[in-house]
């Protein structure tokens, strides 16, 4: 009676509205939920703001969906990949803007925005450009940073088996970022290689919970980035 | 309980069950202990809900039969439960970043008290002897999107549980948005509480008696 | 040439000094370490301060710790238990000092701890006598509470599965404070059922990585504190 | 390189080997993009170091045969990697929290450059149509333990990289313990910059003439 699939990757994205904020999981191609993101650019919805660690490679996948300005800006740790030659373009010429933000600080703003913890201190950046203009305070004789916790509209990731309740189990480093942007949207979409029902992934091995999962879709053989970019692929 | 059963109210377990017919199929649900635990067991036709246990279970299930259970699988009250197809076992700051991030749909809690602007009183006395503890009670009412209250309507000695302002100490600040007790079913709104539905048999003047604070009526 | 076993419960203890603050995990009897706990009881350290969610029931484990008057200060969410009588004499005789925290507090501040981040902000306890005197700041129209991250010297837990690189898995709800505790001490201390090898326990599975837990103990049947009341047990 | 074959300084090999002689048995370690990668290759008889990567292995083995890659197994610096026996995946809340919460006793990172005062510059060039980028870096330094830079002693064009003052953005402010060049060991003291080791044949009159700020020989 609880059953958070759905039959396609259009169906998935279909309510993605303009102006969405949306969490994409991956770290380079590892994680990137591809053919959700292939569905959002057929979608159509723009202006939208992408939270994700990097800016996609080639012409596929996150590449694609910048490359057709369908991105008004990104929050980012690291927007500058081999092949990534979409976002520097959309960058200078003003068209995408960039919030870059330390890696570490990144995933601990997700953490914290799906954990209901508005803000806390960090040590990170402290004295470098990316601190410049943020608030500061010593604790225990040494400075912090006060950033604020972070949450989307969206997200999509990519697991390797989910359940029908939306459990989720990953790919070694494709874990990355999905379990915390998972936390962090209203509504989470998953695609999985397998989708498999209640009680076949052993509660002790979880990684996601399914209540931080609305929607599940089974995409059997999910692309490589790598794999496209090398056959010279373009999307759309 | 001559108090209640004085009064021809529902039965604990009868309000257990109109309670649950007020959650939605799929619903994360966390039940406090005592009367709360009770909705568990009446889970209308067509409907699954979610059980969360603080202590680190997601799709806790009933309990075992007497002997067969694992003392390292326990619910918030300490008792042995067991674990559904789909659950998933997480530690205690995952556990409440679920409550404390939103993502829970309701919290089913008991009460000592709760005011006509939804503060909750449940979790101390306030007497100097007291040995305080708190628990997760002050974390569910501030993160979980919905929080009902399940009550017997007065203490064993009669006084209202439902007041103009708590005299207890406050688990949460305006956090309760349904009061079900063996009497009525009782929203708090802006304007103070107001009568969802009466028990049968019950009727509204009597329910006011043994209420601290104005009620409203039922909206037509 | 990574071994982090030790051969006895009183080898694993033997350094706590006195005055030592110490993280227990344990929900009740669930996940309590309590053979790591009853040799810290012969090894004779005082003056501790106690960081666990409970007390401890009837006078075995973690009861039995704090009626040998060697814990000065508990801090706890829910220091009253079934069959809890040693705890509260000692309170009421001013003995043992409690700071009460609740649960998600307790939790989210030992994660804070382990985690590098000196305090964020939780909702938690607002206008309750737990949030009175405590610093406080709106975000987004909503007040939140400045809670500080805790750390300990020692932490002291029950895991099932170990490696010798202190990799630990957990049984069931035993899980709840055991992590985030390894993550928050100085010295983190697993006693578990099993104790292994290296490459056991599936990479993906891992619940506490090794870099988290400091010393590995092999506790093969490890008593239940339910079952020892039933049987009258006091320790020592 | 021709000015660093002038020196005839370590090669990038050497200062990698050297550098892992000073790293004890049973570290946890993070090693950065570049030359610190190379330090992977030379571990010390009889220790066993734990290589993490921020972006989720706790346990990092080699590369692969060529063509047996995951894709979906890959270091910070997105290269195909491998598991050691007794490794862990995590996700990167859990991964920084490693990092941020002082874990980790070693971050090995390259440099743009290092200051008297042990200011590390490594991730921006400043110029303002530079695409800024700056991944775990300032977490790390933030973070670990201890910071040991690895890098050549000069630019190609041969200004030195250790200076009195960074002129290229921050990365991380008074962090850097010891620096591995090509011509010395180095470390950052409170007296500034304090020669430890030089590399054979070279004299600590060269070595000072490449670096920007004064250097205080060896203690005795």
């Amino acid at each position: 009676m609880i059953d958070k699939r759905v039959v396609s990757a259009a169906e998935a994205v279909a309510d993605i509205a303009d102006g969405s904020s949306i969490m994409i999981g991956g770290f380079g191609e590892a994680g990137s939920p591809i053919e959700l993101i292939h569905a959002l650019i057929d979608q159509g919805a723009s202006d939208l703001t992408v939270i994700s660690n990097n800016t996609g490679s080639g012409q596929v996948g996150l590449a694609a969906l910048l490359k057709e300005r369908r991105v008004s800006k990104v929050i980012c740790s690291f927007p500058k990949t081999l092949n990534s030659t979409v976002f520097p373009e959309l960058y200078r010429e003003g068209f995408t803007e960039l919030e870059l933000v330390p890696q570490g600080t990144l995933a601990e703003r997700i953490r914290a925005g799906g954990a209901g913890v508005p803000a806390f201190y960090t040590p990170t950046a402290v004295g470098t450009p990316l601190g410049e203009g943020k608030e500061s305070r010593e604790f225990d004789g040494r400075e912090y940073l006060l950033e604020y916790g972070l949450t989307a509209d969206y997200t999509l990731i990519k697991g390797l088996v989910a359940d029908i309740h939306g459990n989720v189990l990953y790919n070694k480093t494709a874990r990355n970022f999905a379990p915390i942007m998972a936390s962090a949207a209203d509504v989470t979409i998953v695609q999985a290689t397998t989708v498999v029902e209640p009680g076949v992934i052993d509660p002790e091995t979880v990684v996601t919970p399914g209540i931080f999962v609305d929607r599940v879709l089974e995409v059997a053989e999910p692309a490589h980035e790598s794999e496209l970019i090398a056959a010279g692929e373009c999307y759309p | 309980m001559s108090q209640q059963a004085d009064t021809k109210g529902w039965t604990r377990e009868e309000m257990a069950q109109r309670l649950a017919q007020d959650i939605p199929n799929g619903s994360y649900v966390n039940l406090g202990i005592g009367i709360p635990e009770l909705v568990a067991r009446f889970v209308p036709q067509g409907r699954m809900f979610i059980y969360h246990t603080e202590n680190g279970l997601l799709g806790m299930g009933p309990s075992p039969e007497e002997g067969d259970g694992d003392p390292e699988l326990i619910n918030a009250g300490k008792r042995h439960v067991t674990a559904n197809p789909g659950a998933a076992y997480f530690h205690h700051a995952d556990s409440f970043a679920m409550i404390r991030g939103g993502h829970l749909d309701l919290s089913v809690l008991g009460a000592m008290q709760v005011s006509q602007h939804g503060d909750l009183a449940n979790w101390s006395t306030g007497k100097p002897d007291a040995i305080p503890a708190v628990g997760g009670a002050m974390d569910l009412v501030a993160g979980v999107k919905q929080v009902f209250v399940i009550t017997q309507h007065c203490t064993k000695s009669g006084e209202p549980k439902l007041v103009e302002s708590c005299s207890y100490p406050l688990t949460g600040r305006g956090i309760v948005n349904r009061i079900y007790s063996d009497l009525a079913v009782i929203d708090v709104t802006p304007e103070g509480f107001r009568v969802v539905e009466l028990c049968p048999g019950v009727d509204f003047q009597s329910v006011q008696e043994r209420t601290g604070a104005p009620l409203l009526p039922a909206e037509q």
